[in-house]
């Protein structure tokens, strides 16, 4: 499968320009008072509102993209941000897309066009933003689901939360599309979970793996090179077999997924940021949830009930994970009408670290 | 509000107005368009649909991409009826690269020809994401002529991704974009594409340059992405303070964090105004009290004391007291090591390896960059094959990989001290004298990473 | 301050009037008296000196144990100088029990014949350490007549601990104490001796009766602590509520720790009083930011809000405000299993097992029995040897240990569910079917000691 | 060295009478207000006041006692049970003896008897309480230190602190003269540290150890089967050996106890109340401190140098390891002047969660 790109022409050396320098790209006022900003406010639900040391003010129209964007959609921005804005832009980590302009004036068109091109304005401070996600079936190698379809269902189903600033805190969605999680933790991390062992063709082992890399990449050490049909393959031990996918890349033809057997789980309480509490990984809720396109009904419904119970129970401030701290996991469970199972208990290496090692219950 | 009517309506009815020919019922894949009913779902709903634009490609009257999105929207239909993927590795790349182009070569291109090659170039954005409507369009116009025109801004290691390309376009697309000025960026065991949050730009908590130092340190190891041949990816990320916006404690191999050493800046008269606006109560249990280290207490007068020591500096009084409260002066980063998701341990965060690096001078980047170095010729050296930095600190111990990189002991370095007494002390006395040694010279003696 | 004069004398001066024979220069040892430079210094300074108190009884004239104890005092210097112990163990036991005795014979033997057999029978006081004058004085006594007149209130586990028997007398002083209606401890690979708090006695913290659960268990598995057969120790221990005054997560295998299910106690006009005393801000500071959940609220008319879905029976607040807060009625207890010291894994604390144990009627307290019987009988048969039921759960997992005894996992257990996504959960939904019915149930029926 | 106690006698079978009843040995008060108790004070360092539901009072005054005590020293405390108390006391958790008596116009007697006679009255409250401790060269089999003479040292010392309630919060020290610990975790411990691997007495293993048994025993792997001189013996892998002296008790010619290498550590932070923060282990301090009979100085020297600035530093209510976690460990290393190394970083199973994982730091 090696091919190579230039076979027909003279060969052009790159340019390893590396980095692009941004400062041709960026709005005057920011350029100006680079480094030197004094305070900020939220005038509206999408909108931000800087303070300069100088006494500038620049205001900032965010506005929800699909990520996945046809030159179409994106010449629509552009013409948005052209006609209404001053023609500068950033996309945010979260593939928001953000006007800076410096006249508050601007903001009701901007507002106005944005949301007359379909485009949802929001996103900002205390709000459900743009769900951070992954390729999926349309470019991934080895997906177990579509991470843009997902989202697309579950931004639908949410998009009231973006628009709006109800939250007890910002909420930061992620999605991956199979267990090597290329998507980050969240509040809420909607990801694949395959729940059999590899199913192996064995007559493709030979030719297409490295046996010893593949034997080194699982975590449990359940698999040895065995010879299957007088052919030098793998087995694994299905007693042992963690269900990981760390050895599909590496050999594709130890199949994880399947129609049937690559599920979804659903995560809670993962934060990055260092405020009040540390940062967190994000924990077990659900399993085993159908991989249901085009619309996964069932886990858009899961997500609903823990982001409503969040809104309705977590105090200003609380992320999502700080909510189920202050209420208890008990709680959680029963205000989103969820079960505690026996996979909710920790068993990888360090388990014990997240048992409860106290009498601090919540009742 | 504004907002609300707007929700009833669904994605599909906001169509008019963005496709180039007015009206996309008619694209080249015209009679030839495979069914999607599923996808067809994904259509409706308020959310921006990635469904719809895809059609408006296959849609796109002569243009060269339309044949393959309509197979591209084929083969996804595919899988969303079969609940597989379909696309397989390969090798492509450019001449004088060995990264940067993800390659996907479809396993159903007998049914989907057009889109049989759909490869991706990863693409360095400008530092903190910034751009002009100028250069997108620029970028629209490059990739209609030489891709799927289908861009993502961005990644989640933040690159632009171009994707769709053939194999033979490739090249040609890339060296369209190397003469704009963009370059690829990082896949496989390599230096991988770095983020750095919007900071300095328009961020009053920004405590150093993001811009510069992600540039600087970047740009500075291009080989090592461009040639993919270290043990394994190693990525960094920088955010200018604590809030961590751009997720590198989780998700970097090196993330440089924002912070400062001396007081945070109170101004007591914005501190009164908020405790009038909100109330004393509202304000003692959602600043005072949510403090993770009780450094925070309101006076009888609705002053704020605020015990600097105690403070770790985690933000939040500042995020909630915007006008009230700011960073200080001496300001600078945290280096935190070791992030990574979840493939074969599971889940690492970066752990503090440097509490505290001054961000300040251009000799401070220049330390900057020779730490990166450090780290990154450690990796190199003693990583084994597919193992992250992190999993080799964990391997091998922090003790023994603070030596390897030359950093002394720090107590911000830890939770805690060791709660197991299972380790050898028998040179303790010696070590505790290097430390009085140490504290002794700090002043005079400053080496180019020592915790300041 | 009455006791500040006090702290300048050392305790050698208080030595008079002590001495059973008023005086004590001229003991049996007399002339032959060991010299213990190093020990003397012992004897200085204001604290109860040991060392005073040996050479009592090395002194005392006529009796039988003094100079087993001038050879006593001799070895011990003989430790002191030269930084090492001479003791060594053996087998020494009464009749009808396999443990109990510690036996010390000395491997100095030669040079202090006299102390040459030193053992310990440890002898389980009353539940609470309650004890009359007199019953001390029997004590006194006969420990005179058998032992060496050493004794300990208490050993790290609780027992009294009669130091210093001879072969022979061992059985002699075990008779003694056996008909005044002692028994012997726990040693070696058996069920140990366990402590409770002084709780229900005089304390009004506590939740259940701690020393009914105290004797109810113990004395239900005698036999495992006399004839030591099972796999290591294991050890009970009882605390009447989170303070845990007797150390119970990290030093039992097995702690009860008494709590409460409904709201605490709140008079709002003691919290007004508390708040006038000490001040708001002080309350504030010290009780309401100190608060682990932050489950407590100043109004500003100076009464306490409680949110008791959040509190988790920490104590602090009902510690501090001793008048204005107490533990509410639905009285009982929670269960921690796995607390041991630091032999070959480190130190392991306790981890919820049973959340809450209604611990009120008769029928509770057999529950209770019960379900102790269902662990110790599980690390019987499941621990490998020398193994503590701690690691035993760390090496087959908290959801095998929890099948095994027949316990339903609870969200309790744990400080939060599992961050590791390498899990096989393919019978995900039948758990939590399994789960849903239990929810439905759990009115109706009640397992012996489900999670209540 | 098995021997039989009963040799010459006929044996006498034992009443199995276990945990003895305490009510015949309760004060009539307590026995009285069983359950029953409604609040408590602290009218002055060493007296508890407890009131009961029917508006009973009892007074506690509580005395530090050496534990390992001679029949003179009890019968002079129960002389003055009698005298001044109500014959009723009890042992504390930490070998205090507590006097009840049902009027206050009892106390100011028994505690001057108490002093008179050389016991000091408090240890309850934020003051020092007893050293929790163990049997070192007294009494054990394997002891690097004596436990006694090093709590007698510190008592004398921290004596002051014991008769006042001038701590943030009650200090609770423990001591262990192994690595064994049977003494607990404390605020702060005191414990023995072995700094060299076992130096092995090849003559004597055969005969006394049962070498599957010990090999076993090793946390690290370190010790492995071997024939020494002939005889079948115990080598151990001095690189992988971490000082743990685990070997030791179970084969006593693995010699782990040196004059000169058996060194005292001192660590900080234990905890075992579940009161606002949950349990906790206690820290590494200092290592290699020498195992100086019969006063022990230099250990003496850095209790004094924690205690005093947690005494100087910790608000009320912090215990010492809650003190720390406010203030940081780098200030907590400044404040007490001791040195911070790399020994301090964990490296046992699990280090990983204990290191930073976050920028929160202290400055
Ligand atoms: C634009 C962006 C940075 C960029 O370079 O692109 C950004 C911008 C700001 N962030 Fe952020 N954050 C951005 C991603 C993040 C992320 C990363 C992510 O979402 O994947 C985080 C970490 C989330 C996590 O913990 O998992 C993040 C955690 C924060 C926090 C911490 C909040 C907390 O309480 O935990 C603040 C503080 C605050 O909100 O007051 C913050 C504050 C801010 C402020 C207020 C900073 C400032 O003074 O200007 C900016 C406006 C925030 C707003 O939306 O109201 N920003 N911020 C990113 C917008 C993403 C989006 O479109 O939704
Ligand atoms: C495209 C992207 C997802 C997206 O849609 O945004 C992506 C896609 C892939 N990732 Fe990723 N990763 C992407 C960001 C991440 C991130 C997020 C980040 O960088 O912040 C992570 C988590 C952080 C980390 O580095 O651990 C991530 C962790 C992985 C891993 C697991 C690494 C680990 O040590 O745990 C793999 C597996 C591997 O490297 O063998 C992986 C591998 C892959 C591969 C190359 C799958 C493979 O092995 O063939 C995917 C190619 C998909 C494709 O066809 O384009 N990707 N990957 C992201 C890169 C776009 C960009 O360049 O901007
Ligand atoms: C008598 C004794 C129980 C016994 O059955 O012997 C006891 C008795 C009381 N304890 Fe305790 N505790 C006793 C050992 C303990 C221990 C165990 C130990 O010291 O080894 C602890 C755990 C210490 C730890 O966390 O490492 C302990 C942690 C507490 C706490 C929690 C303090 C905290 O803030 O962390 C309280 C609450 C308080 O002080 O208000 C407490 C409170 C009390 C109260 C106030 C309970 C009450 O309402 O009567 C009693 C008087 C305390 C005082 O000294 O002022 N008791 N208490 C023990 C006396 C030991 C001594 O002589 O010093
Ligand atoms: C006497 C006592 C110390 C004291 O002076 O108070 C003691 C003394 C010994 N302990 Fe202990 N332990 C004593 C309470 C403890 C405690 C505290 C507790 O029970 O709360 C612990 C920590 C809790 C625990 O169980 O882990 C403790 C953890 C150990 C261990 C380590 C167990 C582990 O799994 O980590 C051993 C070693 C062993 O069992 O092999 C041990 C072994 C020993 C031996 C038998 C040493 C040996 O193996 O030969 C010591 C006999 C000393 C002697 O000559 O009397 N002792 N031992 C305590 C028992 C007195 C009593 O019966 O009341
Ligand atoms: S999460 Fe998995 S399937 Fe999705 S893009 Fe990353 S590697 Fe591919
Ligand atoms: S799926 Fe994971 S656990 Fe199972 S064999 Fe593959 S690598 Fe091992
Ligand atoms: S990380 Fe800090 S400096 Fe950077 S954008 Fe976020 S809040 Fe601003
Ligand atoms: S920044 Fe965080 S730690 Fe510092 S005072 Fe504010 S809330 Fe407390
Ligand atoms: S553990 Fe609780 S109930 Fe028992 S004595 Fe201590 S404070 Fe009282
Ligand atoms: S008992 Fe503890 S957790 Fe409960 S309200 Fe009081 S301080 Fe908070
Ligand atoms: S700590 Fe060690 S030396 Fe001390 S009594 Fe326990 S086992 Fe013996
Ligand atoms: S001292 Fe500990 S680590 Fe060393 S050989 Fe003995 S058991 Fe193993």
């Amino acid at each position: 499968m090696s091919q190579t790109a230039t076979e027909a022409k003279k060969p052009r050396p790159p340019i390893e320009s590396g980095v692009p320098d941004p400062f041709p790209f960026m709005h005057p006022l920011m350029k100006k008072n680079y480094g030197n900003w004094e305070w900020h406010d939220r005038p509206r639900p999408g909108v931000l509102h800087h303070v300069a040391k100088s006494g500038d003010e620049i205001w900032t129209v965010r506005a929800g993209t699909q990520r996945q964007m046809d030159v179409y959609t994106i010449r629509k921005l552009c013409d948005i941000g052209d006609q209404h804005g001053e023609g500068f832009v950033r996309f945010t980590t979260r593939s928001n897309i953000e006007y800076m302009v410096s006249k508050f004036e601007k903001v009701p068109a901007l507002i106005k066009a944005l949301n007359e091109a379909g485009f949802p304005v929001g996103g900002t401070g205390n709000s459900v933003s743009m769900i951070s996600h992954t390729q999926g079936w349309l470019h991934c190698d080895i997906p177990g689901t579509d991470a843009s379809g997902v989202v697309k269902s579950l931004m639908d189903m949410m998009h009231e939360e973006f628009i709006k600033e109800e939250m007890p805190n910002r909420v930061r969605i992620t999605t991956s599309c199979c267990q090597i999680n290329c998507g980050g933790q969240g509040d809420i991390a909607i990801n694949v979970q395959y729940t059999k062992p590899p199913k192996i063709n064995h007559d493709l082992v030979a030719n297409v793996c490295e046996r010893p890399a593949v034997v080194a990449r699982c975590p449990v050490a359940a698999i040895r090179p065995a010879m299957v049909n007088g052919k030098p393959s793998l087995e694994v031990d299905e007693k042992k077999c963690v269900c990981c996918g760390a050895c599909y890349p590496p050999c594709p033809p130890m199949q994880i997924n399947g129609a049937d057997s690559t599920k979804i789980a659903i995560w809670v309480g993962g934060k990055h940021s260092n405020a009040r509490s540390k940062p967190a990984f994000h924990k077990l809720v659900v399993a085993n949830l159908p991989n249901n396109p085009p619309r996964w009904p069932e886990v858009e419904e899961v997500v609903r009930k823990i982001l409503y119970a969040y809104k309705a129970g977590g105090k200003d401030f609380e992320r999502l994970g700080e909510w189920i701290d202050r209420i208890g996991w008990p709680r959680f469970f029963e205000e989103t009408g969820l079960a505690f199972t026996k996979h909710h208990l920790d068993t990888w290496t360090g388990a014990r670290h997240n048992m409860n090692m106290s009498t601090h219950i919540h009742f | 509000m504004a907002n609300s009517d707007f929700s009833a309506k669904s994605w599909a009815d906001f169509v008019i107005g963005m496709s180039a020919d007015g009206g996309g019922a008619t694209g080249e894949g015209g009679t030839n368009r495979h069914a999607t009913p599923m996808l067809d779902e994904l259509e409706s709903g308020p959310w921006p649909s990635f469904i719809t634009g895809l059609k408006r490609l296959r849609d796109s009257k002569g243009k060269q991409y339309a044949p393959m999105m309509n197979d591209l929207l084929g083969q996804l239909e595919h899988s969303y009826e079969n609940r597989l993927g379909y696309w397989k590795g390969g090798t492509v790349s450019v001449f004088g690269y060995g990264g940067g182009v993800i390659p996907r070569f479809s396993e159903v291109a007998d049914k989907f020809p057009a889109s049989k090659e759909f490869h991706t170039l990863r693409v360095q954005p400008p530092a903190g994401y910034h751009y002009t409507t100028d250069l997108l369009r620029q970028m629209c116009d490059l990739w209609e002529e030489h891709g799927s025109g289908l861009i993502a801004f961005h990644g989640q290691s933040g690159d632009i991704m171009f994707q769709g390309a053939t194999t033979e376009n490739v090249q040609k697309a890339f060296d369209a974009l190397n003469e704009m000025g963009f370059d690829l960026g990082g896949a496989g065991p390599a230096l991988r594409t770095s983020m750095s949050c919007v900071g300095h730009a328009r961020c009053e908590m920004s405590n150093y340059d993001e811009i510069k130092a992600h540039r600087e340190v970047i740009n500075e190891f291009l080989d090592e992405m461009h040639r993919p041949a270290l043990p394994y990816k190693f990525k960094f990320k920088f955010s200018g303070c604590p809030n961590d916006c751009v997720n590198a404690i989780h998700r970097a191999d090196f993330a440089v964090i924002g912070t400062w050493r001396d007081d945070m800046k109170v101004d007591q008269e914005e501190v009164k105004a908020y405790v009038a606006r909100q109330g004393r109560k509202y304000t003692i249990d959602h600043v005072i009290a949510m403090c993770p280290t009780r450094a925070l207490s309101l006076n009888d007068d609705n002053t704020l004391e605020v015990d600097n020591k105690a403070c770790v500096r985690c933000m939040h009084c500042l995020n909630v007291m915007t006008k009230a409260l700011s960073p200080g002066d001496d300001k600078g980063a945290s280096i935190l090591i070791g992030g990574k998701r979840s493939l074969k341990v599971g889940d690492l965060m970066g752990t503090v390896v440097i509490p505290f690096m001054s961000l300040k001078t251009d000799e401070d980047y220049d330390k900057l960059k020779a730490f990166a170095r450090t780290v990154l010729e450690f990796f190199a050296d003693n990583a084994l094959e597919h193992e992250r930095v992190g999993e080799t600190i964990d391997r091998i111990g922090l003790p023994t990989f603070l030596e390897a990189i030359g950093v002394d002991p720090d107590p911000n370095m830890v939770r805690h001290p060791r709660t197991s007494c299972y380790v050898r002390t028998d040179d303790f006395t010696e070590e505790a004298e290097k430390y009085f040694e140490r504290k002794l010279h700090k002043d005079k003696v400053k080496g180019p990473v020592a915790a300041e």
